[in-house]
């Protein structure tokens, strides 16, 4: 082994192993570990690259980041579910904190009221933002949360159909399939018209075999859904609404809870965490009280010690894996809980009066963009349905030669649509976030208006 | 004893503010102008308001009434809670890692997807598989992805998922989970004596309706399942595919190869064995490793070399489609392959040596003062009963909250289920014999203190934050959320 | 108590490894052939060989062994240990500056140079002066340079430096030894029964041998001085140059500038208004601000304006000098900058506004309970002297350790010295109303201690990691590094 | 004041401040600060720029700091006192530790025990280093060490002459002269013969008035001092020796206290530190023990609490300030202890093996580069004495013209000794750490070719 590139992460010396050697009574590690069948043992080195110091590794990473168009060095308005909001910088100072990080899921709650605290909180929050009773500690992301509500209507309804609206996440609408591959429960998915889901065919698709009605609020193309209708047209079958959420948009909309929605879900990346190429991202999952025992993930609830004194715990563990097994309502273990307490954090700090600001100020600039946007001559808004902080665009040109002319200016101009829907193959889907700037739309105007000239 | 009890709510003051947003610069930025009023929230939501400096105290305060790696020994049984090196999380902050959309175009996001392709690689290479999905969030999801594999293999080849899944009896709760949301009808098959797998039982199990096999290596017990090949043999010649739960790779790296050894997929958590932080519950990463045939059915979008470039491959008419709705942990990738380019080939194999020789020396020094119930030489980790000290009146949750007062974190107790009052100890490769062998006096000072002052053991702990916790209240009358104190006058 | 007592050297075993160096890629790496062997040390230096982890232990675990204001409310009067935001720490950590090497030529260092230049400006234009010299790494150093700036004025006008500056008696240590090493004589200026300086005392003092008077305002005991105006004219008609400790700026921002007072030199410390963060003793920056007179003076090489551009101006000749080998501690003027640009000018003045509401509230809050020997109106800190407890046996020092148990830092405890057991308290504007009720609440509980229960006080603190320290001892028998133990059989 | 702004570092709302007015008996804030005279008020806002909002100011900033060469895009050779060696990223983490950085000067042993352990570590390895018995907790930075250890010998021998070599850095050579100025004392300067210094010129200087002779190891140039010798000279006359060191260097080189030097000074920025732009640095500061009383700066002390477990305490205050006043043995009261903290983790990192093994690497690629960079037509290694990290190198071409060229390609290429010596304007200073590969030197030296063809 050569020097330091691989012992800085191991503490035992050679003189310690032969003294630990002798303590245990083996020769040497091989007799530890004989109980491998030679024939199952490898026989040479794994051909993988060998070990790199670490100043060399730095810049190696660095080239690969740098081979990267991010939203540091590109202007970017791209969103369709992960967003390039504004992070207090304080945030990751408190994420780098060694007990924080390097802790586990809190399973010795005397040792980890600090974990048990800040998901308290988080769920106390997300409750506030949604209408909702109850949250959980997370989930993985917001299109795996989808699929958990899909399986946990299911399990609550004992019924066996999904209706999916055709607005929502079409990404997010994968995993819903595939999570329901297993038990077999066939995606019935509604059209959209206008950008919204069209209703009339809801209200046909739902039928007294729907366990739910999946929708998505504001919507994948950033249009506002009419949730009364669509509770109404669930709830008159029987079925659970399901409400797919963005969070920093709830700070300024109607909570799904206040029109009945029986499933609140969403993706929680925008609260305070950066893009990371997707992920680790943050399954929001919250629902009525009465639902809270078919509720999959972990659960915080307040307690009190043996002196009286309150603390926190891991709760209605009875739910989970580890205690149910097969019967369990999810297979979650590991969660996302750092990326959860950047939410949590992040939405203490813009608090009351920030996280509405930040969502005021979005939408505000959104509304502008898109009036700018489509004032470049062939450009048009490709819905009139009322949209929040996202809107598809319809091009003169094929998208991906403007998008990629717009890059050359460094500007993400946006995510081409054709990709998801064919019938958008000419339209685009622009994100604005309280970050970008006049300046910023305005030279994105222009540099449209010479793209598609 | 609790220093600070509060909660960021109680720090609340109306008025005061912890961000700093730029004043809006367009035209209009009234909402009610631009929005429809039935859209509009008519109460806000009721967040805290408070300081920056008001939030920086406050989770400072939460976070050091955490136990973490960095401060303390946690030797928490199959979860590998080994160091997690600064520069991995330096790395992973790189903009250009950190700030990427992932819906940027593949050519302009380019050293991303070369690294979650070299990644994959590497991993495959690490097991002895044909390729990996980076997909999965974490174990249990690579565990879904991989049965759901499995089933899409059985379904195109013969026309039918089967039925059924063999887990061990002890198998972490994950494995029967995932096989249920998989749509597959669990089987539990014995452990023998010495703790392995029941070759007989498994043999008995073994028809036309299973799908497949799912078994830990080394197992929950910290065992080798030294018939491994012949087990794995005897399901295929039934058409039975074989899963590794991946978790316990942390003994293996460079020894021994789950594709060698005859598996069809495993999957492995980055957050155990390559160092990704495990953030007090997640984020964690579970790729999937695969043998060839399993190829068609991974995830979609695959990312594929493409000549000098990567690309996504998103046709694949046998995924099972996606399972999570990006490309995965990303940020976790960027630490696995920060983690791994570290080592190098034998740099890991140390990895794993000494992770077993740190288990072992554990074993050997409390062998005389605990029952250990499975004699099978330890590979990375040694799972002790606490039965002998239960006839004197002390629990394994007891001996647990003791080690807390004592300076060190508890190792995972009641698990495996099959292990009477468990205590499942894994030190990791990075802890020196120095803190072994405090950790070893902790743990012999408290078997004597079991026979000798019972109390001490029942009364701990007594240095937390919080004495013993009420559980059965927390369940009995759940509290998930605050509300406001009640006014009073 | 001591739940961790290791120094690094104690975990140090031969062999281990805690770093990451690259191979040699050059053919001749033996210092052997490379250097005469007479310049080759003998024996390597005993320093540890201990892991990344160990190191990240050991030191997370030391830190978590102190009070930062992070995690305590920090009321240490006149250090003015108010919250130190934390993008200024991003900041000055963007590889342009952190890693911008002080020789970079002038066209290849101009983003540097400009936020020194304009932070120059800013600064000078907060205190109300001609410019500013950020070269002073703190504000001991500010006042030498302050101090050699007067002498060099001195000398250019009249051939001599003149003999003596004059320093009030309340005055911080750093003022008269600052003087002392500028060459001068101090000579110490009674404070009136108010606590301001005495204007006769000054008066008489003043003579053509006086070469400067140096004043703090608001002076240590958190009193504005009322006739500085007065003082700076007398001074001034004979001559004299007035140098102002800028310390307590913090109370004075948008208020009230030295410059407008009279004051012919300046200097403040980043590292208390403008929020660099202390760092456990350091580092600071103390830049000097100073009316067009002395401009000539300043240290070499002065930033200045060239055009659009900015350069290093080293043609002085009347320049005092460098008095740091390079341009000063940027590190701490990027925090300054940023934390000056994130205020802007109402925000500062609100910094003041609430400091001063601030100590005065605890003032009221405390004044029933300890003595306030003076009374006039306190700006941003409130001196009491525990003299009343000490009649009851219990001295400032002994209030300052139970603080310690009740989870506050203490205040500035026997400064300054014209206050018989001083406790200092400034609590700045960051701390909210709530932790300042809490701690007003801890000092009356303590006042009660001392009349009640006394020996509490004198036993305390008994929650720290260690209990009272031997002083006597450390001093006596100096023991000022690690020894390795005697080898024992 | 404007939403958020100015508001998040700071806690009391209008209501609290009414309320706290209330409390202390005072209208409004203006009532409290009624002792200004309104003459000395000032009556207009301060005319600095407006406050920016945190994404502002983060862009604002990143621009400035884009405006520089720094050694993370250009491959830099600079040196001169400062220098880019390997720093772990571990340490940043450390120093994060809000713990650590927002605490102040540990006056409160008992609730700064983890400050002033850290600092006893730092005396003991920097003893270790130069082989001196007692090193203080740190003083700003080289140049200010290397003034107050002429302050000190004059105080310790109650002469007035200074002797300072001319191979001492010119920038710590000039703050000694500053600090020189009030209590008068000359500084004479020797100069230097073939990059070392002129030891007849030496020995003629030093008389029965002279305090201390300051010299540098390695010297300015990069050559190494025959220290044997000036030492020699300096104790026949009764003089101190006092040496300024580049602490790597010592991981390999003879440590000055082995041949008798009184006081050891020197800049530790290499430790562990960034370039920073001069700033923060770290002034190291060691003498021989018979010396302590007479030393500036803290000391940190072992000792034993009430119990008899083991405490660190401030030490010997005695000298200080605080307490001495005008007596003191310096001014100095805030050091730098946050950059000794950065340089004890960086020691206890790279320890016994691995700051040899840096210096090792530091001084082979040195010698490689030298090699290299000599070969190329009309350029010539300028001193023939031998050279630690760092030479000397004669250009056929004036030099700003070279450097400005090889800039161009990304190279920061040396530092122009002209500014500092006009015997010296056609040579430039290379410095080589570990951090420089073989093919950055190799490259350098094809660039340079290009330069000077
Ligand atoms: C043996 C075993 N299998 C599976 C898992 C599940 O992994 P994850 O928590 O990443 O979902 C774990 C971890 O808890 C484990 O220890
Ligand atoms: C009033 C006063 N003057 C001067 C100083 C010295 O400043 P510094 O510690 O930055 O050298 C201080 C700080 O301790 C101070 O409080």
């Amino acid at each position: 082994m050569r020097h330091g590139e691989t012992m800085r992460y191991l503490s035992t010396t050679a003189a310690q192993r032969a003294e630990m050697l002798r303590t245990i009574g083996a020769e040497d590690i091989e007799a530890l570990i004989d109980r491998i069948p030679s024939k199952a043992r490898l026989d040479r080195e794994l051909m993988i690259p060998a070990a790199l110091a670490e100043a060399d590794l730095v810049a190696h990473l660095r080239a690969l980041a740098e081979r990267n168009a991010d939203a540091e060095r590109y202007v970017t308005f791209l969103g369709g579910g992960a967003y390039d909001h504004y992070i207090p910088s304080m945030i990751n100072h408190m994420l780098l904190r060694g007990e924080f990080f390097t802790a586990y899921t809190p399973y010795q709650p005397e040792a980890s009221q600090g974990t048990l605290r800040t998901i308290y909180e988080y769920q106390t929050m997300i409750c506030e933002l949604t209408g909702m009773d109850v949250t959980n500690a997370s989930v993985y992301d917001g299109g795996s949360a989808l699929a958990e509500a899909a399986l946990m209507a299911h399990s609550v309804t004992e019924r066996g159909q999904i209706v999916a609206s055709g607005a929502l996440s079409p990404l997010a609408r994968r995993v819903v399939e595939t999570y329901c591959a297993g038990p077999r429960l066939p995606v019935k998915t509604v059209p959209w018209v206008d950008g919204v889901t069209d209703l009339d065919a809801l209200r046909k698709a739902v039928t007294g075999k729907t366990a739910c009605v999946l929708v998505q609020y504001p919507n994948f193309f950033g249009c506002l859904e009419d949730l009364d209708q669509v509770a109404a047209i669930a709830h008159e079958r029987g079925a659970l609404l399901v409400v797919s959420v963005d969070p920093v948009a709830l700070a300024l909309l109607r909570p799904p809870g206040s029109v009945g929605a029986d499933i609140v879900v969403g993706e929680g990346q925008a609260l305070g965490n950066h893009l990371n190429f997707g992920g680790p991202y943050l399954g929001l999952f919250s629902c009525r009280k009465e639902l809270v025992r078919r509720m999959p993930g972990r659960l915080v609830g307040a307690t009190v010690d043996l002196d009286g004194d309150r603390g926190f715990v891991l709760t209605l563990q009875t739910r989970e894996q580890h205690i149910r097994r097969e019967k369990a309502t999810s297979n979650i273990c590991t969660n996302v809980a750092l990326v959860a307490l950047a939410a949590t954090i992040h939405m203490a700090l813009l608090g009351k009066d920030g996280l509405p600001r930040a969502a005021t100020l979005s939408t505000a600039k959104a509304h502008y963009a898109a009036e700018m946007l489509g004032r470049v001559p062939g450009v048009s808004l490709r819905f009139t349905a009322p949209y929040f902080k996202e809107f598809a665009l319809r091009l003169p040109k094929n998208p991906g030669t403007v998008l990629r002319a717009l890059r050359r200016r460094r500007i993400l101009g946006g995510v081409a649509l054709g990709q998801f829907d064919r019938r958008l193959k000419d339209s685009i889907l622009v994100a604005v976030t309280e970050r970008r700037t006049r300046a910023e739309i305005d030279a994105y105007a222009e540099a449209l208006g010479s793209a598609v000239a | 004893m609790n220093e600070y009890d509060k909660l960021v709510f109680e720090l609340s003051v109306p008025g005061r503010v912890g961000y700093s947003l730029p004043e809006a610069d367009v035209p209009e930025a009234d909402p009610a102008r631009l929005l429809p009023a039935a859209h509009l929230r008519r109460t806000p939501a009721a967040l805290p308001a408070v300081s920056e400096f008001d939030a920086v105290r406050h989770y400072t305060r939460l976070s050091r009434m955490n136990f973490g790696v960095d401060t303390h020994f946690y030797p928490l049984g199959s979860c590998t809670m080994k160091y997690n090196p600064k520069i991995n999380e330096d790395m992973a902050r790189l903009p250009g890692f950190a700030r990427l959309h992932p819906l940027t175009p593949e050519e302009a996001s380019q050293g991303a997807l070369q690294l979650i392709g070299e990644l994959g690689e590497m991993l495959a290479e690490i097991v002895g598989m044909d390729g990996a999905s980076l997909q999965p969030a974490a174990g249990a999801q690579g565990e879904l992805t991989g049965v759901l594999m499995i089933r899409a293999f059985h379904l195109d080849r013969e026309g039918n998922p089967r039925k059924k899944v063999l887990v061990p009896d002890s198998a972490h709760g994950t494995n029967p989970a995932s096989t249920a949301i998989a749509g597959y009808q669990t089987v539990q098959i014995k452990s023998e004596a010495n703790g392995e797998v029941d070759l007989l039982d498994l043999e008995r199990h073994l028809d036309e309706d299973v799908a497949a096999l799912m078994i830990t290596v080394p197992n929950t017990l910290g065992l080798f399942e030294s018939r491994i090949l012949e087990a794995t043999g005897l399901c295929h010649a039934k058409g039975v595919q074989v899963y590794m739960d991946g978790a316990n790779l942390n003994a293996l790296l460079g020894l021994a190869r789950p594709g060698d050894l005859g598996f069809d997929v495993v999957h492995m958590n980055l957050h155990k064995t390559f160092t990704t932080p495990h953030g007090g519950g997640g984020p964690g990463a579970g790729p999937v490793a695969f043998k060839a045939h399993l190829a068609p059915h991974i995830p979609t979008p695959a990312v594929v070399r493409d000549g000098d470039a990567w690309r996504m491959d998103w046709k694949r008419p046998k995924s099972i489609g996606k399972v999570q709705s990006f490309w995965g942990n990303f940020g976790m990738h960027v630490r696995a392959y920060t983690y791994i380019r570290t080592m190098g080939p034998d740099g890991l194999r140390a990895v794993s040596e000494n992770a077993i020789l740190n288990a072992n020396y554990i074993r050997a020094r409390l062998l005389p003062y605990y029952d250990l119930p499975y004699e099978g030489a330890s590979m990375h980790e040694v799972v002790f009963s606490a039965r002998r000290q239960k006839a004197q009146g002390v629990s394994a949750t007891d001996i647990a909250k003791r080690l807390l007062d004592l300076g060190f974190y508890a190792p995972s107790i009641y698990f495996p289920l099959i292990v009477e009052e468990a205590l499942m100890i894994e030190p990791t490769e990075t802890e020196s014999k120095e803190t072994l062998d405090e950790f070893c006096d902790a743990m012999i000072q408290i078997a004597k203190e079991a026979e000798s002052t019972p109390q001490v053991l029942l009364d701990a702990p007594v240095t937390m934050p919080v004495r013993r916790l009420d559980q059965t209240l927390a369940a009995r009358q759940p509290n998930l959320r605050w509300t406001p104190p009640e006014p009073t006058r």
